[in-house]
C-alpha cells in the first residue's frame, strides 16, 4: 500500500529530475543528464507498476482518493492537493509513463548532437510531471494545473530551437490557440463550482448522479458545463476549429511530437471527457456536439493529410483525425472504446513519429517525402516498425488500431447515441487514413531514391533509437489483443477493466440498456449467431473494407502507376489546390481574427490607449508636478524668517480650527 | 478669595507664548531668535505647572522637567551651531544665512 | 503693638533683615582687615597697623576713601548694564545669606511672635534656592566684563563665566552626597541629621565630597588659586578693570559675601552647622562662648596696658570693655541657650575663612587651561564617583 | 487685594515687560537680560503655584546655565547691534500681524473658555499646599523612568554634538 498512500512520489520523481537537470545540468556530462532524465521517468514507471500491483489488491469499485494538504481555501471555495486513482487513471498512467520512458531513451540518440541537451531533458521531465498531475488529479483545479503545465511544456518544447523563427512562432501559436479553449475550460470549472459548490470529482459525481438527464432540446447547466469543458478539450486535443496549432507544432523535435503531440498531451482532452463522463452522459446535446466535432475532424483532417508532402505534417494531420475518432467514441457513449483507441493510438502514433524521426535522422534532416524513396533496404528496422504501425493505424485486422477503431465505429453505428452520418464520416475517414498512411510508406520506402545519394548517405539509427521503435512496434501490433476475444463474441478485457469506472455513475435504468458497452450489446446479438459467422462479419465489416480500399488506392497511385496521381490532380485541380492549401483555414483565420486583432491592438490599444491615454496621463502628471514644483519651490527662499512665518500661519490656522471645533461642540 | 485663579496663569502663558512667537518672527539675530524659542518654552512650562496645580497631578511638573532638559540640550547644540555659522558667515543675521534655497 | 502681632511675619522679617545687613556690612569690612592681617603674618609682615590699634580702623578708612572717590564710567560702556552689574553681584551675594540659619529655629527664646530669630527665610528647599541665587551670581561678573566694553574686562568676564559654569557643576554634584545622607533640602534637616557631636558630622563619610566642595567653592568665588578673572598679572584687574570707587567696592564686598556664604554652606553641610562638636551631656560647654569672650577681653586689657599709646589705647579699651560685657552677658543664665548656636556657627565659619586666607597666602595661581582641565577632568569625575559610591552604600545599608 | 494677587500681578507685569523688551531690544545682551527677568518672575509664579522645586530648577537650569551660555556666546561672538533687515516681505507683512493675532486669539480664548473657568475653581486650584518634592521624584523615577533615561541619552548626544560642532568651529 506504500505507493497508493504516497501517490505523490510518482509525480515527485519527474519533477525532481526536471529540477536537477534544469538547475544544475548545464555543466554536467551527457551521461549524467541522461541518467537523471531517463532514470526519474523509469523510476516513476516502476512506481506505476507497483501501484497497479497494489491497486489490484484493494476493492477497486470506487475512486481511490488521497488528500495531501489544503492548497487553496477562500471562503467555502477550498481546493485540496488530492490525488485519485481508478482503472482509467491506471491506463493513462501506464501509457504516459511507458511511452515517455521510451521517448526519453529515444531522445538520447536523437538529440545527441543538439545544443541545450540538459534543457531538453528537463523540459521533458517537467512535461511528464505535469501530465501525471493532470491524470492523477482528484479535482478540476488541480487537473487544470496539469492541463496548463503540459501546455507550457509543449510551448517550451515546440520552441525548443528558439533561434528558428518558425519554431518560436509555432510555439506561440500553440500556446495562444490552446489558451482560447482553456478560457472555456476555466469558465467551465467556475460554473461547475457554482453548481456543485465543489471542484472535487467525487463530490461532483455523487451530486450529478442524483440529477435529471437533460434532453437534447433543453440546455441546462450540465450541458453548459460540458460544452465549456469540451471547448478546452477542443483546444488541447486540436479538434475543429482549433486544430491549427498541431501541424505547426511539428517544428519541435520529433521525440516531442511523438510524446506530446501524438501520445499523451493531445489525448488529455479525451481523458478529460472520459473522466467527466457522468456529466456528459447526462448532457446528450454535449455528447452529440462531442461526437459531431470528433467525426467531422476525423474526416476533415484526413482529407488534408492526403496531400501533405512533409512526412511529419502527414502524421500531424493523422493525429488530429485519430483524436477525432477518440472523441467520436466518447461522443457516442463508448468511453471505453475512446480510451482504448487512445492507448493503441499512443503506441502506433508514437511509433510512427519516432520512426519518422529516425527516417529524418537517416536523411539527415530532410522531411519532404518527395525527396525520399527506396529507403526500405537502407533502414530496415525503421521500415518494418513503421510498416507495422501503418498497418495498425490503417486498421488492418489483427493490429492494434483495428480493434479500437472498429469498436468506435461499431458504437457509432449500433451504440446508444448511434448516428448514421457520423458513422459514415468516420468510415470514410478510416479509408482516407489508410490511403494517406500507405501513401506515406510507399513514398518513403518504395520506388527509386529521389534524393542525390552522393550527398546524403543514409544510415540506420543507433541502438537506443531503434530499440524503442521495436518495443512500440510490439505494442502497436499486440496492443489491441485485449479486445480480441470480443471478435468471437468473447468479453473485451479492456472494456471490463474499465467497466467499473463508467458503470459507477450510470444514468437511470431505461438508458443503461443501450448505454451498456458495445461488448455486452454484441454478446446479446452473438447468442443466436455462431462464432465463426461473428468473426467473419467482424473481419469483413465496413471499416476493414474501407481500410483495404485505401491500401489498394495508395498502391495504385504510388507504386503501380506513379503518374496516375498527377493525372488525378490535373482532373480535379480546384479540389486539389483547396485541400493542398489546407482549405485556406490558416489564411481565413488570419483574415478573420488575426489581422483585425493586430489592427485593433496596433491602432486602438497601442497608439490610442497606451500612447495617447496612459502615457499621456502619466507624462501629463509628471509635467504638471514639475511645473507646480517649479512654482512652489520659490517658497523655499532660504530665508528662515519666512519659514517661521509659515509655521506661525499653521499655528494660527490650527488654533482657529480648534476653537471652531470647540465652539461647535 | 485668596488664591489666584488658574485661568490667569493660563492667560499669562498664552500671552508670553504669543510674544515668543512674535519675537521668533520679528528678530533677525540668530541668538535672540533662540531666546524667543526659549521664551515660548517657558510659557508652555507655566501652562504645564498651572494645569498640574489645577488637577492636583504632578505629571505636568514632570513634563516641565523634560521640557527644561530638552531646552538645555537644544541650547547647547544650537549655540554650537550658531558659533560655527558666525565663524563661517561672519554674520549673525538670519537673513544673511540663506544659501540653502531653491 | 497689635500691628506687630498681626503682621508678625512682615515686621520680624524686616527687623531681621536690617540687623543682618548691618552685621554683614561690618563683618565684610573687617573681613578685609582679617585677611590682610593673616596674609601679612603668613608672609611675616605686620599688615595694617597705623590706622587705629592693630589697624582696626583701616576698613573704615577704606570705606570712606571708596565713597569719596570719583566715579568714572567709560564713555563707550553700555551704561545700563555697566550700572546693573555691581548691584546684581552684591545684592545676589547678600541675598543668599538670608537662607542661612545661624542657630536653632526652635527652643527657648529662639522665636519671637512664632517667628524664628536666627534665620530670615526658612524654606524646605533652602539649599536649592541658595544654589539658584548663586548660579545667577555669574551675571554680575560677566555683565561687568561685557558692559565696560574694553578688552581686559571682556576677557575677564569670559573667563569668569566659563569658570563659574564649569565649577558650578562639580560644586552641586559634590553636595548631592550630603543630601543623600541627610535626605532633605532644608538646612535644618541637614543640620539635624548630624546631631550628636563630631562623629556624626558629614565630613567623615563625605570627606571626598568635602574636598571637591571646597575646591569648587574657591573657584566659584574667584579666589586664589582660581582668581583668573581678576588675574592682575595678565588682565590688569580682570572684569572690574574699568570700575572705580564704590562700584568697585561693591564687587569686593560681593566677593567677600560669597566667601562667607560658601563657608556657611560648608559649615552646614559638612560640619554640623550650629551644633556643638561635643555631646549634649557635657554641660560645661554651655559656658564656652562667654569664657572665650572674657578671655579675649582680658587679653585686650593686657595689650592695652602694655603696648598701646594715645588714641589707640582708647580704642582698644573700648574694645576690651565691649568684649568683657558681651562675655558676661553670654555667661548670664538667660542668654546661655541663645548664644550657643551662633557661637559655634560663627567659630566654624571663621575657621573656614581663615582656611581661605591661608590658601591664598600659600598657593600660586593656576593657568587657565590647567583650571579648565582640572575642573572637568579631575573634579567632576571625582565628585561623580563620590556621588555614585555614596548612593550605592546607602542603598546597601537600606537593603540589609 | 491679597498678597498672592499683588505678587501675581507684579510678576506677570514684569514677565510681559521682559518679553516686550526681549523683542524690541536691539542689543542681544539686553534681550538676554530681559529673558532672564522673565524667567525669574516665572520662577516666582511657580512659587506662588506651590511648585518650589520647579521654581528652583527653573532658575538654576534656565537662568543659571542656559542663559549664562547665551550670554557667554554673545560675549564670545561679540554680537553687535542687530540690523533690522527686511529681506523677507512675508515675515514683515504677514508674520508679525499673525503672531499678534495668535497672541490675542489664544489669550482671549484662555480667558473666557470654559476650561479656564472650570480650572479657576478646579480641585487643586484652591489648595495652597506646596507640592512635595519626594512625590515628584517618585513619579519621575518610577512612572517616568524610561522617558527620563531617554532624556539622559538625549543630553549625552547633545553634548557630543556640541563638542563636534565646536571642534569644527575652531
Amino acid at each position: 500500500m506504500f505507493i497508493l498512500t504516497h501517490l505523490w512520489i510518482i509525480l515527485a520523481l519527474p519533477l525532481l529530475g526536471a529540477a536537477l537537470n534544469g538547475l544544475l545540468g548545464r555543466n554536467w556530462p551527457k551521461t549524467a543528464v541522461n541518467s537523471v532524465g531517463v532514470g526519474s521517468v523509469a523510476l516513476s514507471f516502476l512506481c506505476v507498476l507497483e501501484l497497479i500491483r497494489e491497486f489490484l489488491q484493494i476493492d477497486a469499485s470506487h475512486l481511490w482518493f488521497q488528500r495531501y494538504f489544503n492548497w487553496i481555501s477562500v471562503g467555502h471555495f477550498t481546493v485540496d492537493f488530492a490525488l485519485s486513482v481508478d482503472q482509467l487513471t491506471i491506463v493513462m498512467l501506464l501509457v504516459v509513463t511507458f511511452v515517455s520512458l521510451l521517448v526519453h531513451i529515444y531522445s538520447i540518440g536523437y538529440m545527441a548532437h543538439e545544443g541545450g541537451y540538459y534543457r531538453f531533458f528537463s523540459y521533458l521531465n517537467l512535461f511528464v510531471f505535469f501530465m501525471l498531475t493532470l491524470v492523477l488529479a482528484a479535482n478540476l483545479v488541480l487537473m487544470f494545473v496539469g492541463w496548463e503545465g503540459v501546455g507550457l511544456c509543449s510551448y517550451l518544447l515546440i520552441g525548443f530551437w528558439f533561434l528558428k523563427k518558425t519554431a518560436t512562432d509555432a510555439g506561440k501559436k500553440a500556446f495562444i490557440t490552446t489558451r482560447i479553449g482553456d478560457f472555456g475550460f476555466t469558465i467551465g470549472i467556475l460554473l461547475a463550482f457554482w453548481t456543485f459548490n465543489s471542484v472535487d470529482f467525487g463530490t461532483i459525481f455523487s451530486q450529478v448522479a442524483s440529477r435529471q438527464v437533460e434532453s437534447v432540446t433543453s440546455i441546462g447547466t450540465l450541458t453548459a458545463i460540458c460544452l465549456l469543458l469540451f471547448a478546452g478539450a477542443v483546444g488541447k486535443s486540436a479538434q475543429l476549429p482549433l486544430y491549427v496549432w498541431l501541424p505547426d507544432a511539428m517544428e519541435g523535435p520529433t521525440p516531442v511530437s511523438a510524446l506530446i503531440h501524438a501520445a499523451t498531451m493531445v489525448t488529455a482532452g479525451v481523458y478529460m471527457v472520459a473522466r467527466m463522463h457522468p456529466l456528459f452522459s447526462r448532457a446528450p446535446l454535449a455528447m452529440f456536439v462531442v461526437a459531431l466535432v470528433g467525426a467531422v475532424t476525423a474526416f476533415y483532417s484526413a482529407t488534408i493529410g492526403l496531400l501533405q508532402t512533409d512526412i511529419k505534417k502527414v502524421l500531424a494531420y493523422s493525429t488530429v483525425s485519430q483524436l477525432g475518432y477518440m472523441f467520436l467514441g466518447c461522443g457516442v457513449g463508448a468511453y471505453a472504446a475512446g480510451i482504448f483507441h487512445l492507448m493503441t493510438h499512443a503506441f502506433f502514433k508514437g511509433l510512427l513519429f519516432l520512426a519518422a524521426g529516425s527516417v529524418i535522422h537517416a536523411m539527415s534532416g530532410e522531411q519532404d517525402m518527395r525527396k525520399m524513396g527506396g529507403l526500405r533496404r537502407k533502414i530496415p528496422v525503421t521500415y518494418w516498425t513503421m510498416f507495422a504501425a501503418t498497418l495498425a493505424i490503417a486498421g488492418i485486422p489483427g493490429f492494434a488500431g483495428y480493434f479500437s477503431k472498429d469498436e468506435i465505429l461499431e458504437a457509432a453505428s449500433k451504440g446508444p447515441q448511434a448516428n448514421f452520418w457520423l458513422w459514415l464520416l468516420g468510415l470514410v475517414g478510416a479509408g482516407l487514413t489508410s490511403f494517406y498512411m500507405f501513401r506515406l510508406v510507399f513514398l518513403t520506402f518504395f520506388g527509386k531514391p529521389r534524393y542525390d545519394e552522393k550527398k546524403v548517405h543514409v544510415h540506420e539509427s543507433p541502438r537506443n533509437m531503434t530499440v524503442p521503435l521495436m518495443i512500440l512496434a510490439i505494442g502497436s501490433v499486440a496492443g489491441g489483443w485485449f479486445a480480441a476475444p470480443h471478435l468471437v463474441g468473447g468479453t473485451d478485457y479492456f472494456e471490463s477493466w474499465l467497466h467499473p469506472v463508467f458503470a459507477s455513475y450510470q444514468v437511470p435504468a431505461q438508458v443503461t440498456q443501450q448505454e451498456l458497452p458495445a461488448g455486452e450489446g454484441e454478446e446479446n446479438g452473438g447468442v443466436q449467431s455462431s462464432q465463426g459467422m461473428e468473426l467473419l462479419r467482424a473481419l469483413t465489416g465496413p471499416p476493414v473494407i474501407a481500410a483495404v480500399l485505401g491500401l489498394l488506392f495508395a498502391w495504385w497511385f504510388y507504386i503501380r502507376k506513379p503518374d496516375a496521381a498527377k493525372r488525378a490532380m490535373q482532373k480535379m485541380r480546384g479540389l486539389y489546390t483547396l485541400i493542398h492549401n489546407k482549405y485556406y483555414v490558416d489564411e481565413i483565420y488570419n483574415a478573420l481574427f488575426i489581422q483585425p486583432l493586430l489592427w485593433i491592438s496596433t491602432n486602438v490599444l497601442w497608439h490610442t490607449m497606451d500612447e495617447k491615454m496612459i502615457d499621456g496621463t502619466v507624462n501629463g502628471i509628471a509635467h504638471i508636478s514639475r511645473e507646480t514644483g517649479g512654482q512652489v519651490r520659490e517658497l523655499q527662499s532660504g530665508n528662515a524668517r519666512s519659514y517661521a512665518t509659515w509655521v506661525v500661519i499653521g499655528a494660527v490656522g490650527f488654533t482657529v480650527l480648534l476653537i471652531g471645533l470647540w465652539m461647535v461642540r | 478669595m485668596n488664591v489666584v485663579p488658574i485661568s490667569y496663569y493660563l492667560v499669562l502663558s498664552a500671552v508670553l507664548f504669543g510674544m515668543g512667537a512674535i519675537g521668533f518672527i520679528f528678530k533677525r539675530n540668530i541668538i535672540t531668535i533662540y531666546m524667543a524659542i526659549e521664551l515660548m518654552l517657558n510659557a508652555v512650562n507655566l501652562a504645564f505647572v498651572s494645569f498640574a496645580r489645577a488637577h492636583n497631578q504632578l505629571d505636568g511638573l514632570v513634563f516641565v522637567f523634560f521640557v527644561i532638559v530638552v531646552a538645555a540640550a537644544e541650547a547647547a547644540v544650537g549655540l554650537a551651531i550658531v558659533i560655527t555659522i558666525a565663524n563661517n558667515r561672519r554674520s549673525l543675521n538670519v537673513e544673511d544665512v540663506n544659501l540653502l534655497k531653491f | 503693638m497689635e500691628f506687630i502681632t498681626q503682621h508678625a511675619v512682615l515686621v520680624v522679617s524686616l527687623v531681621k533683615i536690617v540687623v543682618l545687613l548691618f552685621v554683614l556690612m561690618t563683618s565684610l569690612a573687617y573681613l578685609t582687615w582679617f585677611e590682610r592681617k593673616v596674609v601679612a603674618h603668613i608672609q611675616s609682615r605686620w599688615g595694617p597697623y597705623y590706622v587705629g590699634a592693630h589697624g582696626l580702623l583701616q576698613p573704615l578708612a577704606d570705606g570712606i576713601k571708596f565713597l569719596f572717590k570719583e566715579d568714572v564710567t567709560p564713555p563707550t560702556a553700555d551704561r545700563l548694564v555697566y550700572l546693573l552689574a555691581p548691584f546684581l553681584a552684591l545684592s545676589l551675594a547678600m541675598t543668599t545669606l538670608a537662607l542661612i540659619p545661624f542657630g536653632p529655629l526652635t527652643g527657648p527664646h529662639a522665636t519671637v511672635f512664632g517667628q524664628p530669630i536666627l534665620v530670615i527665610a526658612n524654606s524646605n528647599v533652602g539649599l536649592l534656592f541658595l544654589f539658584a541665587i548663586t548660579s545667577i551670581g555669574v551675571y554680575g561678573v560677566a555683565l561687568a566684563g561685557w558692559s565696560s566694553n574694553s578688552k581686559y574686562p571682556l576677557l575677564g568676564g569670559l573667563r569668569s563665566s566659563a569658570q563659574m559654569i564649569s565649577y558650578e557643576v562639580s560644586l552641586t554634584l559634590s553636595i548631592v552626597g550630603v543630601l543623600l545622607l541627610a535626605g532633605s533640602f532644608s538646612f535644618n534637616g541637614i543640620i539635624e541629621s548630624q546631631k550628636g557631636g563630631v562623629i556624626h558630622w558629614h565630613v567623615w563619610p563625605q570627606i571626598l565630597g568635602f574636598l571637591c566642595y571646597i575646591t569648587a567653592a574657591i573657584a566659584e568665588t574667584n579666589r586664589v588659586p582660581f582668581d583668573l578673572p581678576e588675574a592682575e598679572t595678565e588682565l590688569v584687574a580682570g572684569f572690574h578693570t574699568e570700575y572705580s570707587s564704590f562700584k568697585f567696592a561693591m564687587f569686593f564686598m560681593a566677593e567677600y559675601a560669597n566667601m562667607i556664604t560658601v563657608s556657611c554652606l560648608a559649615t552646614i553641610l559638612f560640619f554640623g552647622g550650629w551644633q556643638s562638636p561635643f555631646p549634649e551631656s557635657w554641660t560645661w560647654q554651655l559656658y564656652l562662648p562667654g569664657a572665650g569672650l572674657v578671655l579675649l577681653g582680658l587679653y585686650c586689657a593686657y595689650d592695652t596696658a602694655m603696648h598701646m599709646r594715645g588714641l589707640a589705647r582708647v580704642q582698644l579699651a573700648v574694645v576690651t570693655t565691649l568684649a568683657l560685657i558681651a562675655g558676661l552677658i553670654c555667661l548670664s543664665h538667660s542668654a546661655l541657650p541663645i548664644v550657643q548656636g551662633p557661637f559655634w556657627f560663627l567659630t566654624k565659619v571663621i575657621l573656614f575663612l581663615f582656611v581661605y586666607v591661608w590658601i591664598r597666602g600659600t598657593l600660586p595661581r593656576f593657568r587657565y587651561d590647567q583650571l579648565m582641565s582640572f575642573g572637568w577632568k579631575l573634579l567632576l569625575p571625582v565628585s561623580l564617583a563620590n556621588l555614585v559610591g555614596t548612593a550605592l552604600v546607602i542603598l546597601l545599608v537600606k537593603r540589609g | 487685594m491679597s498678597v498672592p494677587f499683588i505678587l501675581f500681578f507684579t510678576c506677570s507685569a514684569i514677565a510681559v515687560l521682559g518679553a516686550l523688551l526681549l523683542i524690541i531690544a536691539r542689543e542681544p545682551i539686553h534681550s538676554a537680560l530681559a529673558l532672564i527677568l522673565v524667567m525669574v518672575s516665572l520662577a516666582v509664579l511657580y512659587l506662588l503655584l506651590g511648585a518650589e522645586f520647579i521654581a528652583a530648577v527653573q532658575i538654576i537650569v534656565y537662568a543659571g546655565a542656559v542663559m549664562v551660555l547665551f550670554v557667554f556666546v554673545i560675549m564670545l561672538l561679540n554680537a553687535g547691534v542687530e540690523q533690522r533687515t527686511n529681506y523677507s516681505k512675508l515675515a514683515k507683512f504677514a508674520g508679525v500681524p499673525l503672531g499678534l493675532f495668535l497672541l490675542l486669539e489664544v489669550g482671549h480664548w484662555m480667558w473666557r473658555s470654559a476650561i479656564g473657568s472650570t480650572i479657576a475653581n478646579g480641585p487643586g486650584a484652591l489648595s495652597q499646599t506646596s507640592i512635595s518634592t519626594p512625590d515628584l521624584s517618585k513619579l519621575l523615577f518610577h512612572d517616568y523612568l524610561f522617558p527620563f533615561e531617554a532624556t539622559s541619552i538625549l543630553i549625552l548626544i547633545a553634548i557630543l554634538g556640541a563638542l563636534v560642532l565646536a571642534k569644527r568651529g575652531e
